[in-house]
């Protein structure tokens, strides 16, 4: 068989068995124990919740993150195994929601880890955390899940920018986009 | 050379409710010594409703605890309503039994489940939650939304029930009728179940009220103190409900001397019991009227003034005392607004002490069957 | 010298077949075990092929981590050793290797992938992987007493110490399930399979909430991959063992007489009969919390060897020596 | 004993809720009498921040399962860095309420040991909960500033 | 030649005595003498049916001497049966000597001294033929031993060994005393015993006394506690060489001078001599407790005691079951246990030498600092659990063969689950020293250290491939009471229940292993560092230390079951027995006053009342 024709199969494979990280970081996993049980059942689609992150494939970012948090999923997103993926639920990893003044919590997921879907909404109802997850598995089967190689490139950006927010110090936080100017 | 290990029960594991973490400290198969690590939540809701108006505050309120949101909403209103000198109407009162008890049905049917799972009954807890989604399927009929349902507003209910309520309510609550007795041949009738539950667990009777244990835990330990009856809010002084506490357990058999696992997982089993009843003779006896105080529906968009003071209001949610310390200056906004969480003291001091010299494997039982929620810890 | 060469590729070949066989069958069992819990709990549950999937999802993971060479070893004796036990089993009366063993050897055999992942378990240095290890030593301390006063009941009975032998000896029917005195014995030995499949009320080892999997904790992308087969094979070697000793190893038409036919019918019930085994430990499993350690000590140790004690001194006093 | 009866200038707000003024140094002797006239349930310890005054007001709520009456004694200190005695002996909750205010007011109680970071990590800045703490502003300065990732 | 050898073996005291100032000389001066017997055991190998290549055979030797002394006769000869354990030590000694070259640094002279004095009694004691040189050679090894127990300086250990000693010295010569006034002679050749209640009686106390060099229960006291406080060379030479000296005593008295149809004249039951079922029942029983205590201590040293004790009950359970099965299964499990236990106790001394600590709980994360001493240290451990790898498999296969054969249904079982008890321990000492999270940075053992646990573990893997050949070195035994041995080829055993073949499962498992390999292989890694571990999400970095490992109390729950049946019962029941040894050994307890030149001096008193008897005799 051809490099290509595995590949593909091995995409099939990966997108038909989605572990996540049983890690409830905030309101949002109160929907997880509906979409896991029997009304909305998402082991119909190989979705399994395991305990630790090296067994698992998808990081189920419920919800606002206190930055105690953060640096908690940051430590499990680095021990999860490529490829991973992230799913940033409900309004608080897109732009802060509801905490949008909240002194402890970030404003937006993807500064600190790549996020591969977000699902809009406070909160999400199960059938759209279901479609986030059909919709990864599509991304992964046409390779546009590509969150983790992003975090492999940026590794520096994405370290300094949690480094930032875990000192919570304001002096060194200036706008990136002066520094290069500065430079050049 | 230490000879201890440290285990980390959280924030990343089966074992735990929401986002905290017990560090324990084992040798063997004992744990030695127990720290309660919070604080993965904290989103500074306090400081946060200090910035928002009154009515505005309706909303985050709710979101600080998540399994049972209903009682923030009605333990903030009660407090506003307290300040502002509100007596609301009749109905709005009938409906707020209906809609705390309700949450209290999906809290508690989680917290079985939970325990269940905890030790190992899985199906019990795809079950109680499978069930406890019809209960949300009703209040999204009634509210609008699956969660949060910010229904409860100082001086009332957002709006009214929907015609068909009664009918969906009724039909819910047969239905879980109906699973009661299952659940009770897999959780509290299995011999293993017993074996694992009965006697573990147990935080010492005589300390209970003096390490703050509240709600059906304090039950547990044999003390029938409720806030419904001792104060009485909505419409719970009108309505005839036990207040079911060891040792009478009514149906199930008393195994122990109380405050463990498993009397407290029996105490929520037969507080369910009671929660259907209450909702049942709430949609009796609900007369029809207003559910709205008018003051609050002529100026809520553009917020009232509250007058100077203190307030605490309480409310008997399904872990314990909720309460709310609001003060006000006369200002558009709070000027303090604080949570006492029952998660506060279940989940810190009493874990932390009662964890000493405890297996590792009836730790998270344990933890579970006391229902700690971490959000109304750190807010 | 041609011919011993064809001889020894075309065995070599047979049992590669049927280590794959054993591997296939294992995943289909993982597949089935979940849809059935998942009709237990009022759910649709994945599709039976699901254990396929989730194997080679695990070894096609692009990066693993290794806590050093003694973690990796236990990949490597997990999956050789649980091989090499199922080819020491008669499957379906068909004995592979079996004739160059015997149950003692079998047993023993088992202890290598157990200890190779206790190894790989140790060497990761996760305290839950150490307490979840000795969970999993204790509860087999805890199983193997009912296990081997039946096995050893039965040994004596037929006189061998050799499986094949005893399949052999079930043949035409008399299975060992329908003697009266082997009849408790294979309720014991269920319970004792209950504690080597993991099966609650025995999955003690690896409880979730208790020790977030326990051994399991450290293993991710091949290395779990290497494990879940083990464990999926496990299944397949545990309940062969329990339907060679008391169901005859499904053997119904007899080879001599009945050619390929026999073979093929042998085999299908073979299968039938491991499912139903597998089927009753995973339906127990639904509907039983766990025990604590030494509660699945006290309650081997008690009830299920009272009734082995008994079905000893049954042996002792019937055998004529 | 009611605690009308055992504190004479107690205010009634409403029916069940009684407040009680008093001095720093009294709280200790306040609440164990309490605790022995059947005050035996300690809700809550809070703060609230009168920055206008320049005074933080601890308030210790209490409730008697045997009178229904919900008890708050209220103490005032002054905002810069007055110390507190822990009554962390008397009941084991109040050791909790203790470290929160102090992590999230910078109040100091004398006593208890384990007053250090309970809530925040690394929080390097002035008590969050300090009505002169502006959230708004700090989100701005901080969150908001963290750039995006740029991928070129 | 053989003069020489002994002349040599006993001026090798004396030299390395005076070596005393040089330890490091004194230490390969004994090494080099220690290597005497081994060659007399090739020398010796012709005459068991064994061919070695004549580069090996460093000199001829008789097979028989006698030595005429005054009113007595020192018959030596090489019979199979002392040249097969003959074998074992001597294979052993060597090595622990040269182990102890860079581990023993205090009074490294007498250590060696005492080492080749214990060597030259057992050499003695192993080719004596009459009742009077056993004796005297018998008491050359205790008080050797005693000697070297008193290096260790714990009260305990000193005491016990010197009760339970004299105790064993005294059971023997009651048994020899009877024997001799039953037959009126020395040899062993000439006893021609029959079944008299004497004759049960003598058997009886000569199996006690032996009963406690072998730490079988309830002979074993003194064991863990010898075993746990005497430097590491000599222990492994004692658990691995010397512990099995009992048996010699047992098998050669027991088939030897009494003989198996006197025995069965005493009565059968189902087919095996009651005799016999008592001594296999004791050894089951050995088995089972020994494991038990095993899984229950802390101290590596104890741990390893307990487990010599519970493997050297298995032993016990062969020679009494009596069938040829039985009985090459006893032997199968003397040579493995020979070998893996003084591996063992090797690889505990080098951990000891690199780290200072005993305590399982103290130690950890050796295995990827000291690789080889953890290979060799794994290998043993997987024999001891008799994981079919290694040789150890056999022996207990056999064992288990010939207790089915017998039909022994309650003894089976039991030695099935000390077989399983034995992974417990084993993955204590694997967790607990070797594994886990890494507390010390240490370097690897020494060479000298290395060579001699490799050299040991070398049989174990010889055995598993080849266990055909050592039922053709133990045939001779075999023959030589009357036994056929057991059907085999080379590479299988057939016990007539079903048959053994080693290449299915080597080659089985090397085949499992490649597959396994290249599936593994198929997917590139990385290696992380330890602290980079599931902590549930929690960032080490915030922590000064996190204390990852669970050694200490590791089987908390196994020890809450059983501990208390079996600690204060064995404590209670020892001090029974201890009283009784007391009265029947060497009279009332306030001998023991705990000081050493006391003992001393009690040893000499006891020499000078046993030469006194000898001349009176």
């Amino acid at each position: 068989m051809k490099h290509e024709e595995w590949k593909k199969i091995s995409r099939i494979m990966s997108k038909r068995s989605l572990w996540m990280v049983h890690f409830c970081t905030g309101c949002g996993a109160m929907e997880m124990p509906p979409v896991m049980t029997s009304r909305y059942d998402m082991e119909r689609f190989g979705i399994f919740a395991m305990a630790t992150p090296r067994q698992a494939d998808v990081f189920l970012v419920t919800g606002y993150l206190a930055v105690k948090t953060l640096k908690r999923v940051v430590q499990v997103y680095e021990q999860m195994r490529d490829p991973k993926y992230v799913i940033g639920f409900g309004s608080c990893t897109i732009n802060g929601g509801m905490y949008w003044d909240s002194y402890n919590t970030i404003k937006d997921l993807s500064k600190y880890i790549p996020v591969d879907v977000y699902i809009a909404g406070c909160m999400p109802r199960p059938e759209a955390i279901i479609d986030s997850f059909l919709k990864l598995m599509d991304m992964i089967d046409k390779g546009e899940a590509i969150g983790w190689q992003k975090y492999r490139k940026y590794y520096d950006q994405y370290k300094r920018n949690q480094k930032m927010a875990f000192e919570y110090r304001l002096d060194e936080v200036k706008p990136i986009k002066e520094d290069d100017k500065n430079e050049s | 050379m230490m000879k201890e290990y440290e285990l980390f029960i959280g924030p990343n594991h089966p074992g735990v409710t929401g986002n905290m973490s017990y560090h324990l400290w084992a040798e063997g198969d004992k744990i030695t010594r127990a720290e309660t690590r919070v604080g993965y939540l904290h989103r500074g809701f306090e400081k946060l409703m200090e910035k928002r108006i009154w009515m505005q505050n309706v909303p985050l309120v709710c979101r600080i605890c998540v399994p049972e949101p209903d009682v923030n909403e009605a333990a903030y209103s009660m407090a506003v309503e307290d300040l502002m000198g509100w007596e609301i109407p009749e109905r709005a009162k009938y409906i707020r039994t209906i809609i705390l008890e309700m949450a209290r049905l999906s809290a508690h049917l989680l917290a079985v489940g939970g325990v269940a799972a905890a030790l190992g009954i899985y199906t019990a807890a795809q079950w109680g939650i499978g069930d406890r989604d019809y209960l949300l399927d009703i209040f999204e009929q009634i509210t609008g939304a699956r969660v949060y349902h910010i229904y409860i507003w100082p001086g009332g209910v957002r709006w009214d029930l929907p015609k068909n309520a009664k009918e969906l309510i009724l039909k819910v609550l047969d239905y879980l009728e109906k699973r009661m007795p299952l659940y009770d041949d897999l959780i509290m009738h299995n011999k293993v179940f017993l074996r694992r539950s009965v006697g573990v667990g147990i935080v010492p009777k005589d300390k209970a009220i003096e390490w703050g244990v509240t709600g059906p835990n304090l039950r547990a330990a044999g003390y029938q103190l409720d806030f419904r009856r001792l104060e009485p809010y909505a419409a719970y002084d009108k309505i005839d409900f036990e207040v079911p506490y060891y040792p009478k357990l009514g149906d199930y058999e008393v195994l122990s001397d109380g405050s463990d696992i498993y009397t407290r997982t029996a105490i929520r089993m037969l507080e369910m019991q009671q929660s259907i009843r209450i909702i049942r003779q709430a949609l009796k006896d609900m007369p029809e009227g207003d559910v709205l105080v008018k003051e609050n529906k002529a100026n809520k968009w553009f917020g009232w003034k509250v007058p100077a003071g203190y307030a605490y209001s309480r409310v008997e949610s399904s872990k314990g005392e909720f309460g709310y310390f609001v003060v006000s200056d006369g200002g558009k906004k709070p000027v303090r607004v604080h949570v006492r969480g029952p998660s506060y003291t279940h989940g810190i001091n009493v874990m932390e002490t009662i964890a000493r010299g405890m297996n590792i494997a009836d730790f998270s039982p344990t933890a579970i069957s006391l229902d700690v929620c971490p959000p109304d810890i750190e807010r | 010298m041609v011919m011993e060469i064809v001889d020894i590729l075309e065995k070599i070949l047979i049992l590669a077949g049927m280590v794959t066989l054993g591997f296939a069958i294992g995943m289909l069992f993982n597949g089935i075990a979940r849809k059935v819990s998942a009709r237990i709990q009022n759910r649709v549950g994945p599709p039976v092929y699901q254990g396929f999937i989730d194997v080679f999802k695990l070894f096609g993971k692009k990066t693993n981590i290794s806590h050093g060479w003694i973690f990796d070893l236990a990949a490597l004796f997990s999956v050789s050793g649980i091989a090499l036990a199922f080819l020491f089993l008669p499957v379906a009366g068909y004995s592979m290797l079996s004739t160059d063993g015997d149950l003692f050897l079998i047993l023993y055999l088992l202890a290598i992938p157990a200890l190779g992942f206790a190894l790989g378990a140790g060497a990761s240095g996760n305290p839950n992987a150490a307490v979840g290890v000795m969970r999993a030593l204790m509860s087999m301390l805890a199983y193997e007493l009912p296990l081997v006063m039946v096995m050893v009941a039965m040994m004596v009975y037929y006189n061998t110490t050799s499986l094949a032998n005893i399949v052999a000896a079930q043949a035409n029917m008399q299975w060992a399930f329908f003697i009266p005195i082997f009849f408790i014995g294979a309720l014991v030995a269920d319970m004792a399979l209950q504690g080597m499949l993991m099966e609650k009320p025995f999955d003690i080892p690896i409880a979730p909430h208790e020790i977030a999997t326990g051994p399991m904790v450290e293993f991710g992308g091949k290395h779990l991959g290497a494990l879940m087969l083990y464990k999926m094979m496990g299944t397949v070697v545990e309940t062969t063992l329990f339907v060679d000793l008391f169901l005859g190893g499904g053997v119904v038409l007899s080879v001599a007489q009945y050619g390929w036919l026999a073979y093929l019918v042998n085999f299908a019930v073979w299968f039938v009969l491991i499912l139903i085994v597998f089927l009753i430990a995973v339906m127990i499993d639904n509907v039983l919390p766990r025990f604590r350690i030494e509660q699945a000590l006290k309650f081997y140790w008690k009830y299920d060897a009272l009734i082995a004690i008994f079905i000893l001194i049954w042996i002792f006093a019937g055998v004529k020596i | 004993m009611k605690a009308k009866e055992l504190f004479p200038d107690a205010q009634e707000l409403r029916k069940g809720r009684v407040r009680i003024e008093l001095d720093k140094e009294q709280i200790t002797d306040a609440l164990k009498k309490l605790k022995e006239n059947g005050y035996t349930h300690f809700v809550m310890l809070s703060c609230v921040d009168w920055i206008k005054e320049g005074k933080f007001e601890l308030v210790y709520h209490m409730w008697s399962y045997e009178y229904k009456e919900h008890v708050m004694l209220s103490v005032k200190i002054n905002r810069d860095g007055e110390d507190v005695v822990s009554n962390r002996e008397l009941f084991p909750q109040i050791e909790t309420y203790e470290r929160e205010i102090h992590e999230m007011f910078g109040v100091n109680f004398v006593g208890n040991p384990r007053l250090g970071e309970f809530i925040l990590e690394g929080w390097p800045h002035m008590p969050p909960m300090r009505k002169d703490f502006d959230t708004e502003k700090f989100v701005k300065d901080l969150y908001y500033k963290i750039p995006e990732v740029n991928e070129e | 030649m053989l003069t020489e050898v002994l002349v040599s073996l006993l001026a090798g005291v004396f030299l390395v005595l005076a070596l005393n100032k040089y330890p490091r000389v004194a230490g390969v001066v004994a090494f080099i003498i220690s290597l005497l017997p081994f060659m007399a055991v090739l020398a010796w190998a012709g005459t068991m049916g064994i061919t070695v290549p004549s580069y090996l055979k460093f000199f001829t030797l008789e097979t028989s001497l006698t030595y005429n002394l005054g009113p007595g006769v020192i018959h030596l000869a090489i019979t199979p049966l002392g040249w097969f354990f003959l074998m074992l030590l001597a294979s052993v000694f060597p090595l622990t000597v040269m182990f102890a070259n860079s581990f023993v640094k205090r009074n490294a002279g007498g250590f060696y001294a005492a080492m080749l004095l214990t060597m030259f009694g057992s050499f003695g004691l192993l080719l004596s033929q009459d009742i009077l040189s056993f004796f005297i050679f018998w008491e050359i090894m205790s008080w050797s031993i005693f000697a070297l127990v008193l290096r260790g300086h714990d009260r305990r250990a000193i005491v016990s060994y010197l009760a339970f000693g004299s105790l064993s010295a005294m059971l023997i010569l009651f048994g020899f005393m009877m024997l001799y006034y039953k037959t009126n002679t020395f040899l062993f050749a000439d006893m021609h015993l029959t079944a008299t209640p004497l004759t049960l009686a003598a058997l009886s106390l000569l199996v006690a006394g032996f009963a406690v060099k072998g730490a079988l229960m309830p002979m074993h006291a003194w064991a863990p506690h010898a075993y746990s406080r005497s430097e590491e060379p000599f222990v492994a030479f004692l658990s691995g060489g010397l512990s099995k000296l009992g048996f010699f005593g047992i098998i050669l008295f027991m088939y030897g001078v009494v003989g198996m149809s006197v025995i069965s004249s005493w009565g059968t039951f189902r087919g095996v001599p009651w005799f016999g079922y008592a001594l296999a029942v004791i050894g089951a029983f050995t088995a089972f407790a020994g494991t038990v205590l095993a899984v229950m201590q802390d101290d590596l040293r104890k741990l390893l005691a307990y487990s010599s004790i519970g493997q050297l009950g298995y032993i016990a359970i062969g020679i009494g079951i009596g069938t040829p099965l039985a009985m090459t299964g006893a032997l199968f499990q003397a040579l493995n246990h020979t070998f893996f236990k003084a591996v063992l106790f090797l690889a505990a001394g080098a951990v000891f030498y690199r780290t200072g600590k005993w305590k399982i709980s103290e130690l950890g994360g050796l295995g990827y600092k000291m690789p080889f001493t953890f290979l060799a240290a794994l290998f043993a451990i997987f024999a001891l659990a008799a994981i079919p790898i290694t040789s150890g498999f056999a022996a207990k296969w056999l064992l288990y063969e010939a207790a089915i054969q017998k039909k022994f249904l309650f003894v089976t079982p039991i030695m099935l689950i000390a077989g399983v008890g034995a992974f417990l321990y084993a993955f204590k000492i694997l967790y607990g020293v070797f594994l886990g999270e890494p507390r010390y940075d240490v370097k690897e053992a020494p060479l000298s250290q290395l060579i001699p646990m490799w050299l040991l573990v070398l049989p174990l893997v010889i055995f598993l491939v080849i266990p055909g050949w050592f039922v053709d070195i133990t045939a001779p035994i075999l023959r030589g009471y009357g036994m056929q041995p057991i059907q085999h080829t080379l590479f299988s055993i057939n016990t007539g229940l079903a048959t053994y073949n080693t290449l299915a499962v080597i080659f089985g498992m090397l085949g499992g292993l490649l597959v396994a390999f290249i599936l593994y292989k198929w997917k590139k890694q990385e290696v992380v560092p330890h602290i980079d571990n599931y902590l549930a999400g929690e960032p080490p970095e915030l922590y000064e230390h996190i204390g990852m490992h669970a050694s200490s109390k590791y089987f908390e729950p196994f020890d809450e079951v059983f501990g208390p049946i079996f600690k204060k019962g064995a404590e209670r029941g020892w001090e029974i027995v201890l009283s009784a040894a007391e009265i029947l050994g060497t009279g009332a307890r306030k001998i023991y006053t705990g000081i050493v030149g006391d003992y001393s001096i009690y040893v000499l008193l006891f020499f000078i009342i046993l030469v006194g008897w000898w001349l009176l005799w």
